[in-house]
């Protein structure tokens, strides 16, 4: 069995118009470039997009936004962006905020087989609206459900042929948790190795977890703030 | 009253060695700049960082090396890198010893709002949501009143709120105040500020017991 | 009547290429011993571990190295070291394309009895009611009667339950049985076995449906 | 903050007779040796232990099992023992049987802030009993909460003295998720290094999770099934 495609063009096969898909990244960091790029060029349309953040207006998700492809954005924090800004205020967009812990628990039970668990975060606050709570231990909890997505969509630093693969520093952030949420999961690499070639001991995503994998190219990593120190 | 700066060096006296320490974003981000010598603090990042070091120089910036407000940063020695579930397990279980955040309001229940304001664009809570709810000790760094001159120490929040008494001490430009189960207990005031400033400026319910020192650098 | 190797042999037949696989104590391990040539399939042993090798030679034992069984492994190029938690994330998203077990009892809804016998001490259920919960395909591998000739194949379960509905196609010394909503469907028979044997062997309910041709090797 | 101590007889300090306490390892593999020989030596009783397995008659938790130190064993698999056996016969011993992954994922909740979650495992068995059920998207799930435990004793490979941890292949197990659940967590690594000796893009367990550490000596590594092939 090869799970190896080509391209993005190739790993991206399959996805459909009003389909649920995740994206890792935080901010812009980690992000899948090549997967976006190949989404925007095949004009995949009504996607709902479960992602930590939603890019800036010319790069990441925003450029899925500038094409109108999404129809709801399921996130912990957004904005840092003017065309979502006017997508949303004139009804074209729908935005879910979550807490980002629940976000991410939410992703990682259903990469578990966990269909729902309890969690402080939002309690008594209009998160929890609609939502079970319950006490434990004297203390206040909600119920959230596990994600039910299509596709999950990973960038990784390496990778191997098997599916194995390994994040560097802090874009690993939602990556691993999205790899194991998706019904099918796309991982994009920034270099491709043969079995072997990863230590097995040091690896964040079992291979088991990963449908198509590819090396992308041309990876801009854009920074969102250039913080520096004078020397 | 305080200069933002001098909010951060005094919440900065709260720092305990081996603190592991979430700062937000805008005032108590600068609480790294003030941690007083001879003792040692673990910045945590909730994007997946622990051990966060200065902003980077020119030639050490590295994209895939960002804190929680998206910022380039470095890292020190024993830090460690980790995903966001594995983060949030981190500051659920109680494991972040001190979490230090702006607000928008606080009342005298510990109530916190500081993610929404109804009719403007909503950008989200991140993890504030998750602090807050998880937190054994939250300070909030915050102005005593908004730019309009109305209170944000409140008996009734008028946002929605982020979190319910979670809230444990106050650090704003007036003063130094604990929030118990008696409300807003006045503790330490800043150069140049009465009890009667503070009064004037808070809504809530304050309590002033005894002798309320000066806030001391 | 099939041998034990025999049994696993024609489970063997059931790997595709690529299939993640987690064998159990007993003839399922030996299933190893028959993957087709020209398929590649991924064992996964619960206790963290995918990609397991054979055993290891005696200058390549090493005790941080052993498989669900206790037993000392070797790995492959690919394989991967995980957590227990990670392990069964795999288990019960679904994502063990094919499960085999041992079994005490079956019944003809698919129910599974193989971790408990009243009145003897109890080892307890290890991994085994995780993967039967899980897995979207299970076969049993099993000896048709018990020593003491009594069917294996009930309609209805004796001992504590491990699973329910959960068992899609059993292979026996007798005869390869799929179960279906409509009970046990006798699929292929052993050498030398008849239809009537595998009746008188089975006391649940047993569907014959035409021609039931031999197990082929 | 110092988090070094000299051994295990100083790590172990603090653990009471009746307490709850989780022990790393899976079988004889990974678990914290030096830590279990203290204990036997300063006769701590009337313990209740967190472990997968209850070790062989002469190692690991058998050690506490023939000092008669453990009253409850929460396990998922046992009995490779005949003290074991004779105690649990006499009701000298309790023993919760659980299956291994729902033993896995009530550590990880209690080191994740989760007090309880759904898992399919153990529906209609005798594991139910008891606990509440529910169905979500047409199939039935248990509920299952944290564990409680007042110490975790890990085994890691290596560790620096921060506390972050590094496990070697299959000693990993049960290791990460008792690290993270404990109210304090004990770690025994083979090789305690200085902080940045450790890749911190390949840490298993983050020091945050560990509150004393030492460096083992002696490890025995005691071999349960010896298989070897021939060449």
């Amino acid at each position: 069995m090869n799970k190896v495609v080509k391209n993005a063009d190739d790993a991206i096969q399959g996805i459909q118009d009003g389909m649920t898909i995740m994206l890792g990244g935080f901010g812009l960091c980690g992000i899948p470039e090549n997967s976006i790029s190949s989404i925007v060029k095949a004009g995949i349309k009504e996607l709902t997009c479960i992602s930590n953040n939603a890019g800036v207006d010319d790069f990441g998700i925003g450029l899925m936004l500038q094409s109108k492809l999404v129809k709801k954005m399921i996130s912990s924090y957004v904005g840092e962006n003017a065309e979502f800004e006017r997508q949303l205020l004139s009804g074209e967009l729908e935005v879910e905020l979550l807490p980002q812990g629940t976000l991410a628990e939410r992703c990682r039970a259903a990469g578990a087989g966990i269909p729902a668990f309890f969690t402080p975060a939002g309690f008594g606050t209009e998160i929890a609206e609609g939502k079970e709570s319950r006490e434990f231990e004297g203390k206040q909890f909600i119920m959230e459900k596990a994600f039910d997505s299509d596709f999950a969509i990973v960038k990784a630093w390496k990778g191997d042929t098997d599916g194995n693969l390994i994040y560097k520093a802090t874009a690993r952030n939602f990556n691993p948790m999205m790899a194991m949420a998706g019904k099918i999961t796309i991982a994009e690499v920034e270099e491709l190795v043969r079995p072997g070639e990863l230590d097995p001991n040091f690896i964040h995503t079992p291979s088991i977890f990963v449908d198509r994998i590819f090396e992308g190219t041309d990876y801009e990593k854009r920074i969102e703030q250039r913080t520096i120190r004078q020397n | 009253m305080l200069t933002k700066e001098q909010i951060a060096q005094r919440i900065a006296q709260e720092l305990q060695d081996g603190y592991y320490v979430n700062l937000g974003i805008g005032i108590p981000t600068l609480v790294a700049n003030y941690v007083p010598t001879g003792i040692n603090v673990i910045l945590q990042s909730e994007n997946g960082l622990l051990g966060m070091g200065p902003f980077p120089t020119e030639s050490e910036i590295d994209a895939d090396l960002i804190n929680a407000g998206k910022q380039t940063v470095t890292i020190l020695s024993g830090s460690v890198f980790f995903d966001s579930a594995t983060s949030f397990a981190m500051i659920r279980s109680g494991r972040v010893d001190l979490t230090v955040l702006g607000a928008m309001e606080v009342n005298d229940k510990g109530d916190i709002a500081n993610w929404k304001i109804p009719g403007k664009m909503v950008k989200g809570m991140g993890g504030a949501m998750d602090l807050v709810a998880s937190a054994q000790n939250i300070i909030v760094a915050m102005q005593h009143t908004n730019r309009s001159g109305a209170s944000k120490l409140l008996s009734k929040l008028t946002l929605p709120v982020t979190g319910l008494g979670c809230v444990k001490k106050i650090v704003t430009n007036l003063c130094v105040i604990d929030v118990t189960s008696r409300g807003f207990e006045l503790k330490e005031l800043a150069p140049g500020i009465s009890i009667n400033d503070v009064q004037n400026a808070t809504e809530g319910n304050l309590i002033v017991d005894g002798e309320i020192p000066k806030i001391k650098f």
